[in-house]
């Protein structure tokens, strides 16, 4: 009964370092809580009613010692600040390399989907040593995914697309939890977050039965709503192609004036579900819009799709 | 028995020079100047309130108090505005999707 | 004359008619009907808390039918406990009885409007015990959308009715001590003659005043989204549930300051009392209440880190966070050095006012821990922001205000209470408290989220000796209720002045007749006239102290 | 000029002598004019919050959707806004001579200019149905019956329109206008309330705080207008 962890584990790269920065700021508290503690407990002593020292002139005021306390917890906390604004910069800006994985949150259980297709329910299995990005939303309210031993947390918002990454460090089996309040079951929205040897992550990808890749299921939706009969080039209606589109930067038609937006994952969802909101310059809004039809997690699969084929050059 | 007495005539020209600036705002909101138009109004808006406040709310002759009051106020309504704005406007910064 | 002065020398003591209760336009006895109805509001939170901490005693919840019942239970103890005790209660228990006599007025510059914020609070309190009673409200005391607007299908509407209401009361009573402070001080009492008591009740009126109508609107635009369904919130109507996020922690960060303010200002008054020395650092005390009340409206971005803000509004917040922490540390130092070379006498409200240092120091630490960007991502929504805000509401706001009770009941009911009872009371609620909240940290260090009904199993003995704790605080709490009561029995037995304090509250005789002062008194000298080495020569009245 | 003062003892007003009546709280009249005035400063700053909201709504959807909003906004019916402008300065002219009719205790200016600035406020009220009729007519009550407005939906062939955001503009429209006829309406029954005081004299003395607190109020409610009508009516108006 007695075994019970007083620390959390520290489980990805980044995580030795909030605990440092974590233990510095220990350090100042315990540091200060100690002196004022000390120091009323002996004055309260060494000065109570009977005692009889002495209490000649007591200082009202001395600009010296308000200097002294004002400057020194200014520049304590300019350091923690900058510290922690430099930490903060690097858990935000994930590696360019990093392993994708879609997660959508929906009331009451994470949707995690890697993007050679596999997908899991409160689980999420990735390999050691790589840094992994998570694309995240959410269906209906506001959740936030958050594992403990990596030190990260990310709030998952309905209508918008967030990201987290870590790396992790350590094999092992650690919680997942929502930290959002979203509702009855928001305490039984968790799971676990399996770190596996790279190899046997690679045996668990390719495990019998995961069925295609996101992108083949995404261009398996992509024809599947029709898309493909407009923007795979068609004799009747002018619709722009999407290769090579994909984290590149498109004309929109803005009034008179031409702006030019990067095809993230925000304009192509924005696209296909409020397709009259930013067109391409030079194209009519003839798009129906498929907002209420496409589930999240598909929409996520059509465009892991298109940027599947972000790198390839149009062909006619 | 306290407090000054505004003249008729004074409240009569304030009351002619708020027209006028009703009426420049609705013009200048006619001309072509695209990116001007939302400073432009909010200054005459401004001005407005300013001569509203400082003649027929007595400002200009109160105690000093209610100067800060009023300024205060628009002071809190400014963090509001400023603060939530920095967060909408540094959004797209960073091309990482949510930050 | 003669009606007036016998008239005036009758105190609301003695008439116990119901109607010269209910229809009182005297600050006096306001102030002891916020102080029944606040008492009331606290045990009903308490209530929630303790069957709270019960369900939390084990991991699966079992103590509790269904997770909704916790959830409900848990808004309602943040909702009762919040709007309903700790926003009224210092600025308007302590406020609305002290200020008038520390400032040598007869009364509030508006009465009849202190009666009336007084009505708007037990309607906007009778709205949320209805709720209470009739299913509760599962949204979290903080109502996010679009939980709170499109999927909560419990009373939202007349929670958000009761806040909006209950919020009037704030600011009709800050409205009313700004007027105050201003207008009506006595001859001879300048600002800097003012007792810091009033500094920090002015402060906090500054922010009862440019704070609540924030939050009043942002509760009205929740509530017209779930009655007309237009989407100012709502993600799927074109809506941002940022924004609500922005409007309500505009006024609700600066409410952290509401409460937490005044009791600042109990310590303040109590500390120089009991160590019978002059507050070190005046000016700074004074000037720092002010800055916190100002600095606290620019730092609410510190909920919001991880929760979509663009991450360069983070790091402004996260500077301006830093910053806000720099004058209660100035408080914290001076009211220390307020004891050295002092004539320190232990009674209980030096107690509370000590416990209150001890323990607002730790908030005030682990609130830089939150304030810095990196950790917060890390221990944001667990229990480490739990024991936080718990650290600096109940350890500072409640104890400051059990602190200034105890100051000030003599005064207020003209007899004093059992010593060593009132000793015993505090020491039981500062190690009630610190085994309850201190566990806590090690708990949101270690992941364990906020508001979970049933959690993993390695969390419970952490959560076992929390909830021994809550039951030690319980009776700490319910220990003044007792003899404090018990003390209005007696004949009235406490002079003027039992603490030979300093201050104006303390020349007019207790409990005070109904206009304070048979004739304003001159003030020629600042408030804290103690002498460390003449602390015997003072003799009973004191009333030499503030020639 | 130490005035004999009686102190308000309690029951109803004294017959109405020349000077007003001081309240026991308060040492003397200017103490008392100064908090009244102080304390509607204070309220007005509340107000100033409670609109703050709105506007800080306002500015969030009007900088993330700008091209929505200009396009939602020119849908205002601009003269009549001018009109309901020009009324409530006018009305706010009338308050200010109202209050110097206090001033200098001449009953019968005072009753007339309460008078018109009452019936100018019912007047803007009821430009301002005339406004929500017209737009009631075209569909354009969110949540009511709301439709994109036929021409538009064709003309957005060559202007990209979010449909939730143009919707969204005429939500904080209708909030803000709305909000700020509740407190015009406050402001008329204020109004009519201090003339027929004035009338049946039942004020110790002229009445003269009671009225500039009340001309404090009127003022406000005509700046919070002279802000409201550029940020929402003039936002675009040329194409």
């Amino acid at each position: 009964m007695w075994n019970f962890p007083l620390f959390p584990d520290q489980a990805s790269t980044i995580a030795k370092h909030v605990d440092a920065l974590y233990f510095f700021a220990l350090g100042i508290a315990g540091f200060f809580t100690a002196m004022i503690c000390v120091l009323i407990l002996a004055f309260a002593a060494r000065y109570r009613r009977k005692s009889t020292a002495d209490r000649l002139n007591p200082p009202t005021a001395s600009r010296t010692l308000e200097i002294i306390w004002i400057g020194g917890p200014m520049l304590l906390m300019l350091t923690m600040f900058t510290w922690a604004a430099i930490l903060f910069y690097k858990m935000y800006d994930p590696p360019v390399d990093a392993l994708e994985v879609y997660v959508v949150g929906k009331q009451w259980m994470w949707h995690a989907q890697h993007s050679e297709g596999r997908a899991e329910i409160n689980e999420l299995h990735v390999p050691l040593g790589r840094p992994i990005r998570l694309t995240m939303t959410s269906q209906d309210v506001i959740h936030s995914f958050f594992i403990p031993a990596f030190r990260v947390k990310q709030d998952v918002l309905p209508g918008r697309y967030t990201t987290m990454w870590f790396e992790p460090a350590k094999i092992g089996r650690y919680h997942l939890f929502c930290a959002e309040y979203c509702g009855t079951n928001h305490s039984a929205m968790g799971g676990w977050v399996y770190v596996m040897e790279p190899v046997e992550f690679q045996q668990w990808l390719s495990q019998a039965g995961t069925g295609a890749s996101m992108a083949e299921q995404g261009e398996r939706l992509f024809v599947q709503y029709h898309c493909a009969g407009c923007h795979r080039g068609s004799q009747t209606v002018h619709a722009p192609r999407l290769e090579g589109v994909y984290g590149r930067p498109v004309p929109v038609q803005q009034g008179t004036e031409v702006r030019f937006t990067l095809a993230d994952y925000r304009y192509i969802r924005d696209s296909i579900l409020r397709p009259k909101s930013e067109v391409v310059a030079g194209y009519e809004p003839v798009m129906p819009s498929f907002e209420g039809q496409i589930t999240e997690p598909d929409l996520l699969k059509i465009i892991a799709y298109i940027k599947s084929i972000g790198a390839k050059e149009a062909t006619q | 028995m306290s407090g000054h007495v505004v003249s008729v005539r004074t409240n009569i020209t304030i009351f002619v020079a708020l027209l006028i600036l009703l009426f420049a705002t609705v013009g200048a909101a006619y001309l072509p100047l695209e990116s001007l138009h939302l400073p432009l109004a909010l200054t005459i808006a401004a001005a407005k309130a300013v001569l509203i406040g400082l003649f027929f709310m007595h400002l200009y002759y109160r105690h000093h108090l209610t100067w800060i009051v009023s300024v205060a106020s628009l002071l809190w309504l400014g963090i509001l505005l400023a603060l939530t704005l920095s967060d909408y406007l540094s959004r797209g910064w960073l091309d990482i999707p949510g930050k | 004359m003669s009606a007036m002065a016998v008239e005036f020398k009758e105190d609301y003591l003695q008439a116990y008619r119901l109607k010269s209760w209910l229809l009182t336009t005297d600050h006096k006895r306001i102030g002891l009907l916020y102080m029944a109805t606040i008492t009331f509001f606290f045990f009903v939170g308490g209530a929630a808390a303790t069957i709270m901490r019960l369900e939390l005693m084990t991991p699966k919840g079992d103590v509790l039918p269904s997770p909704d019942a916790y959830n409900r239970l848990f808004t309602m103890h943040g909702v009762v406990m919040i709007f309903f005790f700790l926003i009224p209660s210092i600025p308007a228990v302590l406020g609305n009885f002290l200020i008038p006599l520390m400032i040598g007025a007869r009364d509030l510059a508006f009465p009849i409007l202190n009666l009336l914020s007084w009505y708007v609070l037990m309607i906007g309190g009778s709205i949320a015990i209805g709720i209470l009673i009739f299913g509760g409200v599962d949204t979290g005391w903080t109502f996010y959308t679009p939980f709170s607007t499109m999927f909560s299908n419990t009373m939202v509407v007349p929670a958000a009715t009761a806040v909006f209401i209950a919020g009037f009361s704030s600011i009709l009573t800050g409205l009313n001590f700004i007027v105050t402070v201003h207008t009506m001080r006595a001859p001879g009492m300048t600002w800097f003659r003012l007792p810091l008591f009033v500094w920090a009740l002015y402060a906090t009126s500054l922010i009862q005043v440019l704070g609540t109508p924030v939050l009043a609107i942002a509760v009205a635009l929740v509530a017209v989204e779930r009655l007309l369904h237009v989407g100012i919130f709502d993600p799927a109507l074109g809506g941002d549930p940022i924004l609500f996020q922005h409007l309500f922690w505009f006024y609700s960060h600066p409410a952290v300051y509401i409460m937490l303010l005044p009791s600042m200002g109990v310590v303040a008054e109590i500390v120089p009392c009991f160590s019978r020395r002059p507050i070190f650092g005046y000016k700074l005390i004074a000037f720092s209440s002010v800055a916190i009340a100002v600095l606290g409206f620019l730092v609410w971005g510190h909920h919001m880190f991880v929760s979509g803000q663009s991450m360069y509004a983070g790091m402004i917040f996260s500077f301006l966070s830093f910053m806000v922490a720099i004058p209660s540390a100035i408080k914290v130092f001076n009211w220390t050095a307020t004891m050295y070379k002092g004539s320190v006498r232990l009674d209980t409200p030096m107690l509370y006012a000590l416990g209150f240092i001890g323990l607002f120091t730790m908030g005030g630490l682990t609130g830089l821990m939150l304030a810095s960007v990196a950790i917060d991502v890390h221990v944001h929504d667990t229990y480490f922001v739990v024991a936080h805000f718990h650290y600096i509401m109940v350890g500072g706001a409640v104890m400051g205000y059990l602190g200034g009770i105890h100051f000030w009941w003599p005064k207020m009911s003209g007899r004093m209470y059992s010593e060593l009872l009132g000793k015993l009371s505090a020491l039981t609620v500062f190690i009630g408290f610190n085994l309850t909240f201190f566990p806590q940290f090690v708990l949101g260090y270690l992941g364990m989220p906020r508001r979970y009904y049933e959690y993993p199993a390695e969390f419970q003995v952490l959560n076992v000796m929390s909830t021994a704790g809550a039951s030690i605080l319980a009776v700490g709490y319910v220990l003044p209720l007792a003899y404090l009561l018990f003390s209005l029995r007696r004949p009235p037995d406490a002079g003027p002045n039992p603490w030979r304090a300093s201050g104006l509250e303390w020349q007019t005789d207790s409990p005070p007749p109904v206009h304070n002062f048979e004739e304003i008194p001159i003030v020629t000298r600042g408030p804290y006239q103690y002498s460390p080495e003449g602390a015997e020569a003072i003799d009973g009245n004191g009333d030499d102290a503030s020639r | 000029m130490e005035t004999v003062t009686t102190h308000r003892a309690s029951g109803p007003p004294a017959a109405p002598s020349d000077e007003p009546i001081l309240e026991v709280q308060f040492d003397d009249l200017e103490q008392q004019h100064e908090a009244s005035s102080v304390g509607m400063w204070v309220f007005l700053a509340t107000e100033v919050m409670f609109f703050g909201g709105l506007i800080a709504a306002y500015a969030v959807y009007r900088a993330i959707s700008p091209s929505e909003v200009a396009l939602a906004s020119q849908h205002l019916n601009v003269g009549l806004g001018c009109l309901n402008t020009v009324i409530l300065l006018g009305s706010s002219l009338s308050m200010a001579l109202a209050v110097r009719a206090a001033q200098l205790q001449s009953r019968r200016n005072l009753l007339w200019f309460l008078a018109i600035t009452a019936a100018l406020g019912a007047c803007f009220l009821g430009v301002k149905a005339v406004e929500y009729y017209q737009e009631y007519r075209e569909h354009l009550i969110p949540g009511w019956n709301f439709q994109i407005p036929a021409q538009v939906a064709a003309k957005s062939s060559s202007l990209p329109l979010d449909p939730r955001r143009f919707e969204m503009f005429f939500v904080l429209y209708f909030f803000m206008t709305g909000l700020h006829a509740f407190h015009l309406i406050v402001g008329i029954a204020l109004v009519s309330v201090m003339a027929l005081l004035t009338w049946r004299r039942w004020f110790s003395g002229s009445g003269e705080t009671q009225i500039e607190v009340t001309g404090l109020y009127w003022h406000f409610v005509d700046v919070v207008w002279v802000f409201l009508y550029p940020l929402l009516y003039l936002i675009d108006v040329q194409s």
